[in-house]
C-alpha cells in the first residue's frame, strides 16, 4: 500500500486507439473530467493519444513520469492481457517501478460492447475513477528470481516423452525419465503401420529407444512410478518409487533364457492388447528398452506357490533375485515434462457393437497386434479361431468418442486409423473392406492424399454410424457372418452388411488414474480428464504450474506427429529455462504477518500447490513465496486479515470498487442495443 | 469527593446492559486508584449528577470520559455530544459504543417490529397497540420524550471518539491496565497512544490465546454444542462447534473457549479488519469440506442465523450497519 | 437519479482473470454487444473473493454483484473456484437475511471461451435487477453539525 | 420396509390372465406383500401419447396419484407389463425435466380433486422388484422341481431395459436379469441375441408386414437356438408372438412351434405350483410338449449352435463381466 | 424446449417448424443437436417400412418441410423400441418426437393412411368411455374397419383367445370414471390453450 506522507502523484492516460475506442468514448472528456474531478485523488496530468501503445504514447508517459514527477500511472486503453508489459515497461524506462502503473480496459470492456456513446463515456469515467483509486494503493515490488536445476524430469517412456528427453539430453542436460511398464516405448511399439506414409512403426521407433537407452545424460527408471513431487519450478524434488523388478540390472544380459523356461503363460493385457501371452518373467517385446526383464509377482508360480524358481535354475548369470525390494529414489530437477499418454476406450461399454460377446469384434489396439509381423499371429489378421482369413471386414469410427453416452470429444486419430486399417486388411487379405463413418476427417498433410489412395485400393465407404452389430442372422446369406446394421445416411436406407471381421476404431481417453497424477503434480483436468495447457493456442505445451509442461495426448487426444512435436516443443522450453540459469516470477504473492497470525490453520487446507506451512513452535503459518501461485484464495480467507496479497491487496480491489461508483448517476441509456 | 484539583472523570451509560460498569467495579482496589488520582464528575450509576450541571462545566474540563452504551436514541445523541465537548478525551467503552453489541442486532428489525416486540408480547399486555409518543399534551404544557431512532449508531458515528476498549464487557485485568496507564501520563511518566487507538486490547485474534490443539480444517457439518461431547483440547471449529474465535481480536485471554464454550466474538474484529461478519463467514465457509452445491447447503443449514451469528456484537458497525426494513423506515 | 430516467442499475462484477475476465476480452473482440451496467474487477481468481468485497460494493451503492469464475473442475489454480462457491452461498445467506433479494448477488460460471455466455448472462441479469428496482442501501447520516473536534490533551 | 402397490394393468384382466394367475400364485411362496391400485385406469398405451399430449400424460398420472394416496411413507408402484411400467416411470419423469408438463397434469388432475408430485413414487417393473428385491437367492430356495433340461429363450423386449430412466437394469441391449432368474429356476438359458428386440407392439393393428417381419425374427432365432420355449415379462410381447404365430407363420409359409410363457409361469413350475393354477394351457401355442421335458435330460448338440465366444483354442477373448456366471 | 432459438427476426417461417415440434414434445427433445449421423435409422427395426428414415425426418424437420415430414408414415411405422433413443450419441428424444409429429399430423389431418390414427382413436375412445381398454372390442372394430379380409384368418386365434377366456366379453368400467372424464376434459382445454 502507499507509504504514509508519501505524496501520490497520479498520470493518466486515456487512449483513442485510432477510433477503436475514440468511436465510442468521448475520450478528451474522460481525460478531461479525470483531469478536474480526481484532482483530489492525486491526478496531476490527464492526456488523451491515438495510440498510447505506440513508441511515441509511451514516449509521452516517460516524459510525463519526469517533468511531473509522476509516481504512480494510469492508462485506460485496450485489456491488460494485451498491453500491461508495453506500459510497465515504458514506467521502468523512466525510473518508476513497472508495478506502479495500472492498465483499465476501456476497449474490450467499453467500446467494443457498448453502443451507446454516453453510457460508454460515462462507463470509462467509472473505470478510469476505479484505476485511479487502484493504483493509490500500489506498491513497488521486484520479480521473484528463482535459480533453475539444470536437470529434467520426463514422465512418460512414449514418442513425446522420449523426443522431449533426447532433445534436452542431446543438448547436454541430465533428464530422468521415469516409465510405469518395464520398457519405454508406449503404444507407438504396439503398432504396425504408421499413418500416412506406412511406414513400419517399430523401423522408426526403436533406434530412439535405443538412444534412450544409451545416452549418458539420460537415467532411465523403467518399472517405476513417481510417487511423490515437492517443490517449485527450478527445484523440485521428486520421489521415484522403482518397483522390484526380481532381476538383478548388473548382472542380467537379457538373453531371455528365463523367459523360455518359465512354464506360467499369462494373457498379455499391455503390449499383446490381451490378444497374445507372456511369461511371468518378461520382457514385453524382444526390443524393449531396457533389456532387462521383470518378474509379474502376483502371476508367478514361485512367489504364489513357494515352489517353481526355474527361471533361477537356468539364468546363466544368476541374475534373478527373488529377494529384491521396491526402491525409492529422490531426484532434483528444475523442471518437469508430463508425456503420460492414454488409455484406449473400452468398447465393452457399447454393448449394441457386441465386443466381448461376438468373438470377431476386435478393437484397434488388438487390429494393430494382430497386423504386425511382430505379434501374436506373425502379422496374418486372422479371425479369433486363430486361422480363418476373413473374407469381409467393417471397420467402424468414432466408437466411443463423439457420443454423449461415452467421450463426447473427437478422438482424433480414429479417421486415418480406419483408413489404414482397410488398407492393410486389404494388402493382406483381400477382402472386402467397409468404413463406416460420420465424417471423414482427415486434416493435416498427406492425409487426405491417403483417404484418396484408400479410396482407389476399392475400400468401401458408407456414411452413417454403425447402430449394431449382431450375430442374429435374419435372411439367407447372413448365417454365421457378423452382421453391421447401419443406415447409409446418403442413401437414406438401412443396410445390413454381413461381414466376417469387424474392427472398432475405439476412441482415446485420459489415463484411469489422471485425476491422481494432476494432483500429484499440482494440475488441473479438464471435465474430460485431459490436463488443461496455460493456453490452448498460445502455450499449449506449458500448465499453469510453473515449471511443469505436458506434451503428446495426455493433453488431448493426437497422433505420432503431433505428440512428437510437442515432446519437442516442451523440451524446447525447458532448454529455454535452462540456459537462463534462473526465472523471474510475476511477484504476484500472499504473506503472512505474523505478529497478526493466531495459527488458526483455516488457510492451511487451502493451498492446492502446499505453499503454506505451519510452524509448531511458533504457533504461527508461513507462505513459501516460491510455491505461492498468487490465487489469493489464502488471502480472501484469512479471517485475521494477516495475510495480504500483492498487486491484488484488500486496499487495491476496495479502492477500485470505490472508485468504480464513485459517479453513481450515470446516465446509461436505455439497452435496445441488446435488444 | 472533594475538588482540590485533581483531573476530572465521567463515565455514561448509554444504549447498553450495564455490564461495563459492573465490569469497572469488577477492577476491585484499582476503583481506589481511580479516586485516588482523579475526582469523579459525572457518573450517574455511582453518584447522582444531573445533565445540567455537566452542561455548566467548561468545555474540554472532564479529562476522561468512559462512554458505554450504543446511541439508540435522542437522549444518548445529545448526551454524546455534550460530553465530546466537555471532555479531552473520550473513550468509547465496550463493546455496545464501539460496534453497538447485543443491542445493535435490533438493526436487523425495523422501529415497529422491534415496538412490537417491546410492548405487545406476552410480557406485555397492550391490545390498543399503546405506544410511546415523543411529546404528549398534558394541562401542564408538552411532555417529551426521547425519540427512538431508526437504528442504533455506534459513538464513533454520532461524534469524534480518541480511544476504543472493546469487550463485552471489557475485561477487568484491561480496564485496569488502561487506568494504569492514564495515571502514568498523567504523572508524565508515559505518552498517550496515537489517537484513534484501539486500547485494553491484543493485536492478533482469540486463536493466539487458545490453548486448544489446532489442525489443518476441514468442516462436515455444524454442531450446536448443546448437542455433542466437546473433546476438551481440540479446537473447537474443528468439532465443528461455530467458534468465532479465528476472527476476534484477542485480549480476553479466550476465556470462552477456554471454558469450552465457543468464542462469541465480543472483543470485535482484528486489526486492519473492515468488516467482522464478511472476514468470518470467508473463513468458515472456506473450510467447508464439499464441493457440492446441495451438500454445502446441507452442511450450511446447521447456521440457523448467520447474520446473528457473523454480526453478533458489531452490526452497527459493520459496512451494511443494518437490515434493509431497518433503515428504509425514513429512506436510509 | 432524475424521475423520468428509466432506473438504470449499475453492477459490480469479480472476475476471474483466467476464464472470466478473458470472457470479457472475448466478447470485446468479438464485438458481442451487452449492458453498459457493469463494472468488472478483476481478482486472480474466484478464490480472492473476499465477501467484504461484495458487501463494500453494496453498501456503497451498486445495485447488484455478478461473481464469475471458472467451471467447476476447470479452476486454473485447481480447485479455489470451490471456495468462492462455498463462501457465496454463506454470504447469500446472510446477505438474504438483511433484507437484500438473493438475484442481487449472483454466480456465473464463465470459461474463456464463453464471451457469449457471459454478455448474455450480464443482460439477463441487469433485467432482473432492474426490475427489483434500485438497493442504494442506506447510508449512516453524517455526524451532526454541532462541531466538537477534540481538545488538544495538555498536562 | 417399502409398500408394494400393483399396477396391474388392462391385459391381466384379458390376454394376459396366465400371467395374473400365475403372479398371484408365486407371490405366496416369495412371501411378497402387495396390495392393488384401487380403481386404477388404462395407461394409455402407445397410443393417447400419438394424440394429444397433456391428456395422456394426465391418464397415465391418475394412478399415480391414485397411488400416492394409497401409499404409507415411502411406496414402489409394481407393473408387470411392460408398457405399462414405461409409461408410469416416463410421466413420473418427464413432470420433473419438463416443468410446464408437471403443472398441466397436475391442473388437469386437480379438476378431479386429484394431484401428484413427480419423483414422490418409485415405479419399478415385476422382474426387477423380484430379482433385486426378493433376491435370486431367496428365489432360489424356493425352487422344488429344477427347470433341468429346459431349453428356454429369455426374452425381455423393449420398453423394460429403455429408456430405463433411472438405471435399473444391467443394460439396454443386453441385460441378464431374466437370463440370471431363469438360470436360478434351474433351466438352460440360452444367450438369445434378440432378447431386447420389438416384437411389433401395436403394429399387428397397424401394419400387419411390419409386425409379422418382427415377429418372424424372433421365432426364427429362438429356433435357431433350439428353444424349447421363450419367456416374456410382458402382456404385448406374449400375445403378440403366441396369438399371431400361427398367422406369421401363414404369412411366411414358416412352421414355427414357439410356446411363449411368462416367467412367472416358470417360477410357479419352479415352485412346485400346479401348472393349471398357473394359467398353462391358456397359449394358443402349446407348451405342453416342450414341458414334458422337465426333468428329463435331452443333450443338446452342441456344434448347432452358431458359434459365439470362441472355443478355448485360438486368439484369447477379452474378459467380461460376469464371465463367471455366463456360458 | 430447445436450447438457442433460432434468431426470432428471422422472418422466414420455416425456421419456426423445428421449434415447433421440439415445444410440443414431452421432456426435452434436443432435436437441434441432431448430427445426421444416421443411429435412430440404422437401430429402428421396422425402418424397411418407413417412407423416411427417423434422420431424413429430421432433416425435413430443420429444413421446414412441414407438409412433407407431417405426410410421412415414418412417425406410424415407429414401433417406440427406443433402440434409437438409447443409441443416439447426441441424447436427441426421437421416440417422443415421433409422439409429436403423430399428433401434429392428426391435427393437420396430413397422414396418408387412416389406419394408425383410427386405431389410435378407437383405443382412446375406449379407454375414454370405460377408463379401461377393451381387447375384443378394439380389436373387433379396427379389424371390421381395416382388415376385414383379416378376419376369417384371425378367427382361430380371436376363437383361441375367447375359449381360453382371454378376451372379456364385456369391458369392465373403472368406478372413477367420471372423476376421469373431468380429468381429461381439463387436460384437453390446457393442451388446446397452449
Amino acid at each position: 500500500m502507499a507509504k504514509q506522507n508519501e505524496e501520490i502523484r497520479i498520470g493518466v492516460y486515456v487512449c483513442h486507439c485510432g477510433s477503436n475506442i475514440a468511436g465510442t468514448v468521448d475520450v478528451d472528456n474522460v481525460a478531461k473530467w479525470a483531469a478536474e474531478n480526481l484532482k483530489d485523488r492525486g491526478v496531476v496530468i490527464s492526456r488523451d493519444y491515438k495510440f498510447m501503445c505506440s513508441s511515441l504514447g509511451q514516449e509521452l508517459i516517460e516524459k510525463d513520469i519526469h517533468d511531473y514527477r509522476l509516481n504512480r500511472v494510469v492508462v485506460a486503453a485496450c485489456s491488460p492481457h494485451l498491453h500491461e508489459n508495453t506500459f510497465r515497461k515504458a514506467c521502468a524506462n523512466a525510473g518508476l517501478n513497472p508495478y506502479l502503473c495500472e492498465l483499465v480496459s476501456i476497449r474490450e470492456q467499453v467500446s467494443w460492447v457498448h453502443t451507446d456513446k454516453v453510457a460508454a463515456t460515462e462507463k470509462s469515467k467509472a473505470v478510469l475513477a476505479g484505476g485511479v483509486e487502484r493504483v493509490i494503493h500500489h506498491e513497488s515490488l521486484e520479480p521473484l528470481h528463482v535459480p533453475i536445476h539444470p536437470a529434467t524430469l520426463v514422465v512418460g517412456g512414449g514418442i513425446a516423452g522420449i523426443q522431449a528427453a533426447l532433445e534436452i539430453a542431446d543438448a547436454g542436460f541430465p533428464v530422468y525419465m521415469v516409465e510405469r511398464e518395464p520398457s519405454i516405448g508406449g503404444h507407438m511399439a504396439q503398432f504396425d503401420k504408421t499413418f500416412p506414409t506406412l511406414d513400419c512403426s517399430a523401423c522408426i521407433l526403436t533406434p530412439r529407444m535405443v538412444s534412450v537407452g544409451t545416452h549418458p545424460h539420460v537415467t532411465l527408471y523403467t518399472w517405476s512410478e513417481v510417487v511423490r513431487v515437492e517443490g517449485y519450478v527450478g527445484n523440485f524434488t521428486v520421489t521415484i518409487k522403482k518397483k522390484a523388478r526380481y532381476v538383478n540390472e548388473a548382472l542380467c544380459t537379457g538373453c531371455g533364457i528365463c523367459q523360455e523356461k518359465c512354464p506360467k503363460k499369462i494373457i498379455d493385457d499391455v503390449y499383446e492388447a490381451g490378444l497374445g501371452f507372456r511369461k511371468a518373467v518378461y520382457t514385453p517385446f524382444p526390443q524393449a528398452v531396457p533389456k532387462f526383464p521383470v518378474i509379474d509377482k502376483p502371476n508367478c508360480t514361485y512367489f504364489q506357490k513357494g515352489t517353481c524358481r526355474a527361471c533361477e535354475k537356468f539364468c546363466p548369470t544368476n541374475a534373478i533375485d527373488f529377494n529384491q525390494e521396491d526402491e525409492f529414489i529422490t531426484v532434483q530437477v528444475g523442471n518437469i515434462i508430463l508425456a503420460t499418454g492414454y488409455d484406449l476406450f473400452d468398447p465393452r461399454r457399447v454393448e449394441s457393437y457386441g465386443y466381448g460377446r461376438l468373438a470377431n469384434v476386435f478393437t484397434s489396439l488388438e487390429f494393430e497386434r494382430l497386423s504386425n509381423a511382430a505379434g501374436p499371429t506373425n502379422g496374418n489378421i486372422v479371425l479369433r479361431d486363430g486361422k480363418t482369413t476373413p473374407t469381409s471386414v467393417g471397420i467402424i469410427h468414432c466408437v466411443g468418442s463423439r457420443d454423449r453416452n461415452y467421450n463426447n470429444y473427437c478422438s482424433v486419430i480414429c479417421c486415418m486409423q480406419g483408413l489404414k486399417f482397410a488398407h492393410l486388411v486389404k494388402e493382406r487379405t483381400g477382402a472386402t473392406v467397409y468404413n463406416f463413418y460420420i465424417d471423414m476427417r482427415t486434416a493435416y498433410k498427406a492425409y487426405d492424399e491417403f483417404y484418396q489412395r484408400v479410396l482407389e485400393e476399392g475400400t468401401l465407404f458408407v456414411r452413417g454410424r454403425v447402430a449394431e452389430v449382431t450375430d442374429a442372422g435374419r435372411q439367407v446369406g447372413e448365417e454365421g457372418k457378423l452382421i453391421i446394421q447401419v443406415e447409409d445416411t446418403l442413401v437414406g436406407k438401412q443396410r445390413r452388411i454381413p461381414v466376417d471381421m469387424v474392427i472398432l476404431s475405439a476412441g482415446l481417453q485420459p489415463r484411469n488414474d489422471a485425476k491422481e497424477v494432476a494432483k500429484l503434480f499440482g494440475l488441473s483436468c479438464s471435465a474430460d480428464g485431459w490436463f488443461i495447457e496455460k493456453h490452448p493456442k498460445l502455450d499449449p505445451v506449458a500448465t499453469m504450474t510453473e515449471g511443469i509442461f505436458i506434451a503428446g495426448c495426455v493433453q488431448g487426444p493426437k497422433d505420432i506427429p503431433s505428440s512428437v512435436s510437442q515432446g519437442a516443443a516442451a523440451s524446447a522450453r525447458v532448454l529455454g529455462r535452462i540456459q537462463q540459469g534462473e526465472i523471474a516470477l510475476e511477484p504476484v504473492r500472499a504473506t503472512i504477518h505474523e505478529d497478526q497470525c493466531s495459527g488458526c490453520r483455516i488457510c492451511n487446507g487451502l493451498c492446492p500447490f502446499n505453499a503454506i506451512l505451519y510452524h509448531e513452535d511458533r504457533m504461527v503459518s508461513e507462505i513459501n513465496p516460491a510455491l505461492c501461485q498468487g490465487c489469493g484464495t489464502c488471502v480472501g480467507a484469512c479471517p485475521a486479515g494477516a495475510i495480504t496479497g500483492t498487486v491484488f491487496s484488500d486496499d487495491q480491489i476496495l479502492g477500485q470498487i470505490e472508485g468504480l461508483l464513485m459517479l453513481n448517476v450515470p446516465e446509461i441509456a436505455t439497452l435496445k442495443e441488446t435488444q | 469527593m472533594s475538588g482540590n484539583g485533581k483531573p476530572k472523570f465521567a463515565m455514561y451509560w448509554a444504549a447498553s446492559c450495564g455490564g461495563c460498569e459492573i465490569a469497572v467495579l469488577n477492577t476491585g482496589e484499582k476503583i481506589l486508584d481511580i479516586d485516588a488520582n482523579f475526582e469523579v464528575v459525572f457518573w450517574p450509576v455511582a453518584m447522582d449528577a444531573k445533565y445540567k450541571d455537566v452542561e455548566a462545566m467548561p468545555d474540554g474540563s472532564i479529562f476522561l470520559t468512559l462512554f458505554n452504551g450504543g446511541i439508540r436514541n435522542s437522549e444518548n445523541e445529545e448526551i454524546a455530544h455534550l460530553l465530546r465537548k466537555k471532555s479531552k478525551i473520550l473513550v468509547a467503552f465496550g463493546s455496545c459504543a464501539n460496534e453497538g453489541c447485543i443491542p445493535g442486532l435490533a438493526n436487523l428489525s425495523s422501529q415497529e417490529e422491534i415496538f412490537e416486540t417491546a410492548y405487545n408480547t406476552i410480557t406485555s399486555e397492550n391490545p390498543q397497540h399503546i405506544w410511546p409518543q415523543y411529546s404528549t399534551r398534558v394541562p401542564e404544557g408538552e411532555l417529551h420524550i426521547p425519540e427512538f431512532y431508526p437504528i442504533l449508531k455506534t459513538l464513533e458515528q454520532v461524534v469524534d471518539v480518541d480511544y476504543f476498549i472493546p469487550g463485552c464487557p471489557p475485561e477487568s485485568h484491561q480496564i485496569a491496565a488502561v487506568i494504569d496507564l492514564v495515571i502514568q501520563v498523567l504523572n508524565g511518566k508515559a505518552e498517550l497512544p496515537p489517537k484513534g487507538t484501539m486500547i485494553g486490547a491484543a493485536g492478533s485474534t482469540v486463536c493466539d490465546e487458545c490453548p486448544r490443539t489446532r489442525n489443518v480444517k476441514l468442516i462436515k457439518e455444524f454442531k450446536r454444542i448443546q448437542h455433542i461431547q466437546v473433546d476438551p483440547t481440540l479446537c473447537l471449529l474443528e468439532q465443528g462447534v461455530l467458534c468465532n474465535g479465528p476472527a476476534t481480536r484477542s485480549g480476553c485471554t479466550a476465556l470462552c473457549p477456554m471454558a469450552g464454550s465457543p468464542c462469541v466474538g465480543c472483543y470485535g474484529p482484528a486489526e486492519g479488519v473492515i468488516d467482522y461478519g464478511a472476514r468470518l463467514m470467508t473463513a468458515i465457509a472456506s473450510v467447508i469440506d464439499s464441493n457440492d452445491p446441495v451438500e454445502i447447503d446441507r452442511i450450511l443449514d446447521g447456521i440457523p442465523d448467520p447474520a446473528g451469528q457473523f454480526y453478533r456484537f458489531n452490526l452497527a458497525s459493520s459496512l451494511l450497519h443494518s437490515s434493509k426494513k431497518a433503515w428504509k423506515r425514513n429512506g436510509g | 437519479m432524475p424521475d423520468n430516467q428509466p432506473f438504470e442499475p449499475v453492477i459490480i462484477g469479480f472476475t476471474c482473470n483466467w476464464c472470466s475476465y478473458r470472457a470479457a476480452d472475448l466478447a470485446g473482440t468479438a464485438r458481442v454487444k451487452y449492458a453498459p451496467n457493469i463494472r468488472l474487477v478483476r481478482l486472480m481468481c474466484s478464490g480472492r473473493l473476499d465477501p467484504t468485497f461484495v458487501i463494500k460494493a453494496l453498501a456503497s451503492g451498486a445495485d447488484a454483484v455478478l461473481i464469475s469464475g471458472c467451471h467447476p473442475g476447470e479452476c486454473h489454480y485447481i480447485e479455489q473456484n470451490y471456495k468462492a462457491l462455498r463462501r457465496f452461498m454463506l454470504l447469500r445467506r446472510t446477505l438474504v437475511q438483511m433484507g437484500i433479494e438473493p438475484q442481487r448477488v449472483q454466480l456465473v460460471w464463465a470459461s474463456a471461451a464463453e464471451g457469449v455466455k457471459l454478455a448474455q448472462e450480464i443482460n439477463r441479469m441487469v433485467e432482473e435487477i432492474r426490475a427489483l428496482g434500485p438497493l442504494n442501501w442506506g447510508q449512516i447520516p453524517e455526524k451532526s453539525p454541532i462541531q466538537d473536534t477534540a481538545l488538544e490533551v495538555a498536562v | 420396509m417399502t409398500q408394494y402397490l400393483l399396477y396391474p394393468g388392462c391385459s391381466m384382466e384379458g390376454s394376459a390372465k396366465a400371467y395374473n394367475l400365475s403372479l398371484m400364485e408365486i407371490i405366496k411362496p416369495l412371501g411378497f406383500q402387495i396390495e392393488e391400485i384401487e380403481d386404477w385406469n388404462c395407461c394409455g398405451a402407445t397410443e393417447y401419447v400419438g394424440i394429444s399430449l397433456t391428456p395422456a400424460y394426465a391418464l397415465i398420472s391418475r394412478n399415480l396419484a391414485l397411488a400416492a394416496r394409497q401409499a404409507r411413507g415411502n411406496a414402489t408402484v409394481v407393473a408387470p407389463c411392460s408398457a405399462c411400467y414405461l409409461n408410469l416411470a416416463k410421466a413420473d419423469y418427464y413432470m420433473n425435466e419438463r416443468p410446464t408438463l408437471g403443472t398441466n397434469v397436475n391442473k388437469a388432475l386437480a379438476a378431479g380433486g386429484l394431484h401428484y408430485d413427480p419423483g414422490s413414487l418409485t415405479i419399478r417393473h415385476l422382474l426387477d422388484v423380484i430379482i433385486n428385491d426378493i433376491g435370486l437367492d431367496y428365489v432360489k430356495q424356493q425352487v422344488v422341481q429344477p427347470l433341468k433340461g429346459l431349453r428356454v429363450a429369455p426374452y425381455l423386449g423393449c420398453m423394460v431395459p429403455r429408456p430405463d430412466y433411472d438405471h435399473r437394469w444391467s443394460g439396454y441391449e443386453y441385460p441378464t436379469e431374466l437370463d440370471r432368474l431363469l438360470k436360478a429356476l434351474g433351466a438352460e438359458v440360452i444367450d438369445f441375441p434378440l432378447k431386447t428386440e420389438c416384437c411389433g407392439g401395436h403394429m399387428p393393428q397397424i401394419s400387419t408386414s411390419t409386425a409379422f417381419e418382427l415377429i418372424r425374427r424372433l421365432l426364427h432365432d429362438a429356433e435357431l437356438y433350439q428353444a424349447d420355449l421363450m419367456v416374456t415379462v410382458c402382456p404385448m410381447c406374449q400375445m403378440n408372438l403366441d396369438a399371431y404365430q400361427g398367422e406369421t407363420n401363414r404369412h411366411f409359409k414358416t412352421k414355427f412351434h414357439i410356446p411363449i410363457l411368462f416367467f412367472t409361469q416358470l417360477m410357479g413350475l419352479a415352485f412346485g405350483i400346479d401348472a393349471k393354477k398357473l394359467g398353462i394351457g391358456l397359449e394358443l401355442v402349446s407348451a405342453k410338449a416342450a414341458l414334458k421335458k422337465i426333468g428329463v435330460e435331452v443333450p443338446i448338440d452342441e456344434t448347432q449352435k452358431p458359434t459365439k465366444r470362441g472355443k478355448k483354442e485360438g486368439l484369447p477373448m477379452p474378459q467380461m463381466p460376469g464371465d463367471e456366471e455366463v456360458g | 424446449m430447445i436450447a438457442q432459438p433460432v434468431n426470432p427476426n428471422d422472418p422466414n417461417p420455416n425456421l419456426r417448424f423445428l421449434e415447433e415440434v421440439s415445444a410440443a414434445t414431452a421432456g426435452v427433445a434436443r432435436l437441434e443437436m441432431c448430427i445426421q449421423c444416421g443411429t435412430c435409422g440404422g437401430s429402428c427395426p421396422s425402418a424397411a417400412d418407413m417412407n423416411h428414415t427417423p434422420r431424413m425426418l429430421f432433416a425435413m424437420i430443420r429444413a421446414g418441410m412441414r407438409e412433407d415430414a407431417l405426410k410421412s408414415n415414418t412417425p406410424w411405422i415407429c414401433v417406440s423400441c427406443y433402440h434409437c433413443v438409447v443409441r443416439c450419441p447426441q441424447d436427441v428424444h426421437i421416440t417422443d418426437v415421433m409422439y409429436t409429429l403423430k399428433s401434429m399430423a392428426i391435427r393437420a389431418k396430413l397422414y396418408q393412411d387412416s389406419t394408425g390414427p383410427d386405431f389410435s382413436a378407437t383405443f382412446v375412445d375406449m379407454v375414454e368411455n370405460y377408463g379401461r381398454s377393451f381387447e375384443l372390442g378394439l380389436a373387433s372394430l379396427h379389424y371390421l374397419k381395416h382388415f376385414p379380409l383379416r378376419l376369417p384368418g384371425m378367427a382361430p386365434m380371436a376363437l383361441g383367445l375367447l375359449s381360453k377366456k382371454r378376451m372379456g366379453m364385456m369391458p369392465t368400467r373403472i368406478k372413477g370414471i367420471d372423476q376421469l372424464k373431468t380429468i381429461l376434459e381439463r387436460a384437453k382445454e390446457l393442451e388446446a390453450e397452449k
